[in-house]
């Protein structure tokens, strides 16, 4: 990455994002409007989203959405794609023109299936496609995978939100989840690549905060093969999440006790109370304590089976949740929630490092982690 | 044969202060202050070594020491002190001898070192508001972890190898027992179980009556094997297996005769009298496979229960040694940086053997990390720790915790004289003599060990929360936190982080 | 029940601080460069460090219970007050040195340039809470308490 | 009832603080034929010689007898005891009845039937009107002959020095305080004593006082006459136990006692000079003539009297007293030749240690 790219964003943000958990479509413009509210949150640096189920066409590929400074780095970076996948569909990424959106990059989408030659055959998809990831965004300059899932995609810019969703026109998309988020960077100008969210595979992450843990995290996923090319904090956490659910096979709840671990004080009360229960947290924080995130945070994380919330242990960035029939709200602000879903069955204001935790119910998309049913819930 | 040794230090006693009351005299083991047949107290220079017990006893603070001044025609090669040893040599034939660590003016990595903190965009934690959690688990962790979550609870499949919990990552390193006094031993003993930390045996065995304090003691089991039997190996919180020590890599250890005393003779199983010999290398261990075997054979001893530590001095190639220590089988590698203590070493071992440990902790940080073997062992890193400052920053560089002793000996009233070989330690620390030894009150000790390290974990909180973070774990590895002054690329290569003032990527 | 003063010879150093600051507590001045060097006569500790080999320990009056320095003093000087301590009173003293030759555990003492006994009054008359010694110990090896 | 106490010295105060230790109700009567509070006997040497005033001869504070609850009946002379009915007559009729009674007597000086004793100008040396009786004459003695070089002798001695008297001390043995001291220690005590300018005369004793009605001198069994205008007596004390005989209590040289001070009728305790109590030493009963050890039988009289058991373990002789600038302290059988003792001596130039062991 040239320049300032690819520098630590220090960042104070709006966050939103919905799920249906029947899987019913809905259509982008509800994101935008969602994160419009927010327009004080951000400073017109960055923004994006994430949709999932906006491929139904090609929901067996994976699609890359990929950002080039220059002709170049499309030329180097594509002959690795062609190299590794075959390609059922490549295409410019529609835009339409905002004035307020400017110095785009070459945006390319492509639709891909791995082709694993016989030495990668101890790999599995993901891993090969995350080794790609890797190896674009981490040799070729001026180059940036910023999507890599199935049926889903990432869309960022730097801009307000708002405007950012209309340059993709977001409403011609339609999806189960979305996620959007505002930036408020306070130390760089918004480079396209470092807006949220940060993807690997299906994993969208949007976040406010920062994370006082980063280097701990960043070395401690680094361990697996990642590569956190772009120094953001936010990147960590999708790695994180990816390591922990897709490799450990961590359950979803248990993989966000790990980010937001209860305090020791809480965890020898449980162990006096339920014993089993207390173990497994001392044990989270013992073998996962690297990946445990410090620092303030709220995070709104995308995947193709649901949606999470998550704020750190502390709670010192503001999360807040709400339902719908079987539309699933998190926001950072209400006023985010009450724009596109006014008469909200339910509201709350989820605990310190207690997840939000939305399960697509009716998935034709068999993904790896595992499905755990809402009402078996564990809240601490 | 007629010494050409001149004294180190001069006794200066204001008279219009001294009340004669003779405590100096009283106090003094190495017999320099006298009272003359008409009752007068003087004293005699050439005896003094500045542990300044005497000037700190002194009721009316009327003794201080200088250095002696003796006019060394200036020369930066044959400096004084040079010289003296010249002396000592040609006079004795023998190896100097000194204690403690090595005094050289080396550079301290510790302070080109600077730590971050929260301005504005990350809200700083105030640890007297917040909780603030230094807890610690030392031992080798799963790569990962299997939870089951069914009706509503929560179940973990995975066995976790046995883990050494520390209320603060700030552990008491190995002193034997016969190296320092009983009461001494009690004292770390009591003020690691009061903090829910650990203290080390050294190779001198575990007395009986510190049984007690079994739950929160690493033994240690050395070349020469002092002490060592089932009981001792069950009386522990952890095992370490000591391959070496950063005061004096690459040799052994000598505990005189005239320190085995009756105690001392029964809990390391020697006769009284005896020297211990501890050889250089362990007679069993002449390779990484033959280290495994004793891993595992303390392993098998203690049927799995206690976490195995491996300590070794921090040479050149420690990253190396490390990661064959971590794969083969050791839970906790212990590294000693050269400025590491000791009761005994010859002084141009301790002066010129050995690397850094800021250095060897950074470089084994990333050699495990490399090799994705990070989890399997815990790093430990030891040897001249002097504040909290260097605790935290070794852990940003990578440690899990730290071993302190010289600071813990300071804590207890040891000026650094670094006469500790003589046995006739004024503070009553490094010392058999029971008239010295009950000096060093065990109340006493314990209580100012306990308030140095919480005051350092106090002050580790501070900083952490200055970091914006509330859980030490978060801050190990986590280089970022961390800034050079001063020194060169390479040397910032090594410790793994950037120039001050350099942006965050 | 009253407290007393404790030695625990296991951590007696022999420095005799306590007798220094027993002297100096029980001076003039209060003060110990003056105290030792100027007073005249010179302040008198009332409290002894015996020692032997690596046995030592202070020792001062007991403030017994049934104190035979009080049952054998000949004029009355000393008396056991009503808080318990044993409370010798110089006015009345005489000098006959009857207590010093009573005293199981040698307590009194003989100041002789004055011709009076002086002991260990726990620093009742210096308005100490804690005795001087007590305090004073750099290592902790006496105590004042209650047993 | 009341307790009841003959005797007003230390005995005395040993039972009535003992008694108040656990009975503060029951009253306490003292009977003394002296008119004083309580003093401190040995210091009438003291008084003689002017180092203390009346003021200080107080042994306690002018409080003791109200604190205590003690009726005083001072300057009256106990006449006899009536065991049957358990009652004391004085000599003024009055008769007490008591519930416990301890008879505190004391000693009475030892005047041996030397002719002319009668005289005036001859004293004794054990109360403090005998001081005071000297005191109010010594200015116009000459010279002054004391008779006996035990511990009253020399101190009598000692306080007639310092008030300029030249004084005589003549002692039958062959050499001062010879019952608790041993030759060497004696000899230095002499040499003290004569460095004072008083003459000692040893080995001989007075076998008249010499003058008409009047004392012009003594002659002393050699036949050597010395001329002098007093003589003191102070030989020695001896139990003044005629109350206690007269009312069938058993005594021999002393009242004899058993190890709770009581005598052999019930109701009846004896403490101070005037017993023959418990020796630790021997194991037998010995008078011991000295004030601790009569502040503790007191108070084991009074503990017992007042139904607390307590034994007396025995007494031990010893003595505290500095005698012209020497302070001598002696306990025990100091001066006994026991080859089975074994004595360390260590004598250095101003003092003078002896130890036996057995």
């Amino acid at each position: 990455m040239e320049g300032i790219n690819g520098r630590r964003n220090i960042s104070g943000c709006g966050l939103t994002g919905f799920m249906s958990e029947e899987g019913r479509l809905i259509n982008g413009e509800a994101i935008i409007r969602s994160i419009e509210v927010l327009h004080d949150r951000s400073n017109g640096l960055g923004g994006g989203f994430a949709g999932y189920g906006i491929y139904p066409h090609k929901k067996d590929f994976y699609a890359f959405h990929i950002m080039y400074d220059d002709a170049e780095a499309k030329d180097a970076s594509e002959k690795i794609i062609e190299e590794r996948f075959s390609i059922s569909g490549e295409e410019p990424i529609p835009t339409r023109k905002v004035s307020t959106i400017t110095k785009a990059p070459i945006l390319w989408r492509y639709f891909l299936k791995p082709e694993l030659d016989e030495c990668d055959k101890d790999i599995s998809e993901d891993d090969y496609v995350i080794e790609t990831v890797m190896l674009i965004n981490d040799t070729i300059p001026g180059a940036y995978v910023f999507s890599s899932g199935k049926n889903m995609g990432a869309f960022k810019a730097v801009g307000y939100p708002e405007e950012i969703g209309r340059f993709y026109r977001l409403d011609e998309y339609e999806g189960y989840t979305w996620i959007g988020h505002g930036r408020f960077p306070t130390n760089t100008p918004g480079w396209w690549g470092g807006a949220h969210p940060f993807t690997i595979l299906d994993w969208a992450v949007v976040h406010n905060g920062e994370i006082s843990s980063y280097d701990a995290n960043r070395r401690y996923v680094e361990m697996y093969g990642y590569k956190c090319t772009m120094l953001t904090d936010t990147e960590v956490v999708a790695y994180l999440l990816d390591l922990m659910l897709r490799y450990h096979r961590l359950p979803v709840e248990i993989a966000c006790k790990v980010l937001a671990p209860p305090f020791w004080s809480e965890i020898d009360r449980l162990k006096e109370e339920r014993k089993e229960e207390g173990n497994v947290f001392e044990a989270l924080r013992q073998i996962y304590g690297s990946a445990m995130l410090n620092g303030p945070f709220a995070i709104i994380v995308g995947h193709a089976s649901g949606i999470i919330g998550l704020s750190d242990r502390m709670k010192l960035r503001p999360l807040v949740a709400g339902r719908k029939d079987d539309m699933l709200f998190i926001a950072s602000e209400e006023a985010a929630i009450r724009e596109i879903s006014p008469n909200l069955d339910i509201l709350w204001h989820p605990r310190a490092g207690e997840p939000v935790i939305g399960e697509l119910k009716r998935t034709s998309i068999k993904k790896q982690a595992k499905v755990i049913n809402l009402k078996e819930r564990i809240v601490l | 044969m007629k010494s050409y040794i001149l004294p180190e230090f001069k006794i200066k006693r204001d008279n219009e202060r001294c009340i004669e009351c003779q405590v100096c005299v009283r106090q003094c083991a190495f017999e320099v202050h006298k009272v003359s047949q008409d009752g007068s107290i003087y004293s005699e220079n050439d005896k003094c070594v500045a542990c300044e017990r005497c000037v700190t006893f002194c009721p009316t603070k009327a003794l201080t020491i200088e250095e002696y001044e003796h006019y060394i025609k200036d020369n930066a090669n044959w400096t004084a002190s040079v010289q003296r040893n010249i002396w000592k040599q040609a006079e004795t034939g023998g190896v100097l001898l000194t204690g403690m660590g090595n005094p050289k003016p080396y550079p301290i990595y510790w302070d080109h070192l600077l730590l971050n903190a929260s301005q504005v965009t990350n809200p700083s934690i105030d640890p007297l508001r917040e909780p603030m959690e230094l807890r610690t688990y030392l031992g080798s962790k799963p790569e990962s972890l299997e939870v089951e979550i069914s009706g509503g609870s929560v179940r973990l499949k995975t066995k976790v190898s046995p883990q050494l919990k520390l209320e603060v990552p700030i552990m008491f390193s190995a002193m034997s027992f016969g190296a320092i006094s009983y009461n001494a031993c009690e004292a770390l003993a009591r003020a690691a179980t009061e903090l829910g930390t650990y203290c080390n045996t050294g190779e001198g065995g575990l007395h009986e009556k510190l049984y007690k304090y079994a739950d929160h003691t690493i033994v240690q089991v050395a070349s020469g094997r002092f002490g060592v039997h089932k009981k001792y190996l069950e009386k522990a919180a952890a095992l370490e297996i000591k391959i070496g020590q950063g005061a004096k890599p690459g040799i052994g250890g000598h505990l005189p005769g005239e320190k085995v005393g009756e105690e001392v003779s029964r809990t390391r199983m020697i006769p009284v009298g005896s020297d211990a010999l501890s050889p250089a290398p362990h007679h069993d261990i002449y390779s990484i496979e033959d280290l495994s075997q004793l891993i595992y054979s303390l392993k098998e001893a203690t049927e799995y229960t206690k976490p195995v530590s491996v300590k070794i001095a921090a040479v050149h190639n420690v990253a190396a040694i490390s990661s064959g220590i971590a794969r083969a089988g050791a839970d906790i590698i212990a590294i000693d940086g050269f400025r590491g203590g000791t009761g005994a070493a010859p002084t141009v071992i301790r002066d010129n053997v050995g690397i850094p440990v800021e250095l060897a902790i950074a470089a084994v940080d990333s050699r495990l990390r490399e090799e994705g073997i990070r989890n399997r062992v815990s790093i430990v890193a030891a040897g001249g720790f002097r504040s909290s400052a260097d605790v935290i920053k070794a852990i940003a560089l990578g440690a899990d915790a730290v071993y302190i002793a010289t600071a813990a000996l300071v804590a207890m009233g040891c000026h650094v004289c670094q006469k500790c070989y003589t046995g006739k330690c004024n503070w009553g620390i490094a010392t058999q003599d029971p008239k010295l030894s009950k000096r060093l009150n065990p109340d006493i000790a314990a209580e100012r060990l306990y308030n140095l390290v919480a005051a350092w974990a106090h002050e580790i909180s501070e900083m952490l929360g200055g970091m914006g973070i509330n859980a030490i774990e978060s801050l190990k590895g986590n280089r970022l936190h961390l800034r050079a002054v001063g020194l060169t690329k390479e040397e910032m290569d090594v410790l793994g982080v950037k120039v001050a003032g350099a942006p965050l990527s | 029940m009253m407290k007393r003063v404790y030695a625990k010879e296991e951590v007696c150093i022999g420095c005799r601080l306590c007798e220094v600051y027993c002297a100096v507590e029980h001076s003039l001045s209060r003060d110990i460069i003056r105290a030792y060097k100027y007073e005249q006569p010179k302040p008198e500790p009332r409290v002894t460090v015996e020692e032997k080999e690596h046995i030592s320990f202070a020792l001062q009056c007991r403030h017994c219970d049934e104190p035979l320095c009080v049952e054998a003093c000949i004029t009355g000087a000393m008396m056991k007050d009503e808080s318990g301590r044993v409370i010798h009173r110089e006015e009345k003293c005489i000098g006959c040195w009857t207590c010093v030759l009573v005293c199981p555990y040698g307590a009194p003492r003989r100041d002789l340039s004055r011709g009076k006994v002086v002991k260990c009054d726990l620093c009742q008359s210096t308005g100490r809470e804690i005795p001087a010694c007590v305090e004073m110990c750099p290592n902790r090896a006496l105590v004042f308490e209650e047993r | 009832m009341s307790y009841v106490v003959i005797g007003n010295s230390v005995a005395s105060v040993g039972a009535i603080e003992a008694i108040r230790k656990v009975d503060k109700k029951t009253p306490i009567v003292v009977i003394s034929d002296e008119p004083y509070s309580v003093y401190s006997r040995p210091l009438i040497s003291e008084y003689l010689s002017g180092k203390v005033g009346e003021e200080m001869m107080n042994y306690r504070d002018s409080d003791f007898y109200e604190r205590n609850r003690v009726t005083t009946k001072f300057n009256v002379k106990a006449v006899s005891i009536n065991s049957r009915t358990k009652r004391v007559r004085l000599k003024n009729e009055e008769e007490i009845e008591y519930k416990k009674l301890l008879i505190a007597t004391g000693g009475i000086p030892f005047v041996p039937p030397i002719e002319g004793r009668d005289k005036d100008g001859v004293f004794t040396f054990t109360k403090l009107d005998d001081a005071k009786r000297l005191k109010a004459r010594v200015e116009s003695f000459n010279h002054l002959v004391v008779i006996g070089a035990g511990l009253i002798g020399l101190k009598v001695t000692e306080s007639l020095r310092q008030r300029g008297v030249p004084v005589t001390v003549v002692e039958l043995s062959n050499r001062v305080m010879s019952t608790v001291l041993d030759e060497e220690a004696g000899r230095i005590i002499r040499s003290a004593i004569e460095r004072e300018g008083v003459e000692v005369i040893t080995g001989l004793t007075v076998e008249e006082i010499t003058g008409k009605e009047k004392v012009t001198g003594v002659k002393l069994t050699n036949g050597n006459r010395i001329k002098c205008d007093a003589v003191v007596i102070a030989i020695g004390v001896i139990p003044n136990t005629s109350l206690a005989k007269d009312a069938g209590i058993r005594v021999n040289r002393g009242i004899i006692t058993d190890s709770t001070m009581k005598t052999n009728i019930p109701h009846v305790y004896a403490a101070g000079d005037v017993t023959e109590g418990p020796d630790y030493l021997s194991k037998g009963n010995r008078v011991f003539p000295i004030w601790p050890n009569a502040y503790i039988q007191g108070k084991i009289a009074g503990y017992n009297m007042a139904g607390v058991k307590r034994e007396f373990t025995g007494g031990i002789a010893m003595n505290s007293i500095e005698l012209f600038g020497v302070p001598v302290l002696t306990a025990g059988l100091s001066n006994v030749e026991d080859e089975n003792l074994e004595v360390l001596k260590k004598s250095e130039e101003s003092t003078y240690k002896k130890n036996g062991y057995t």
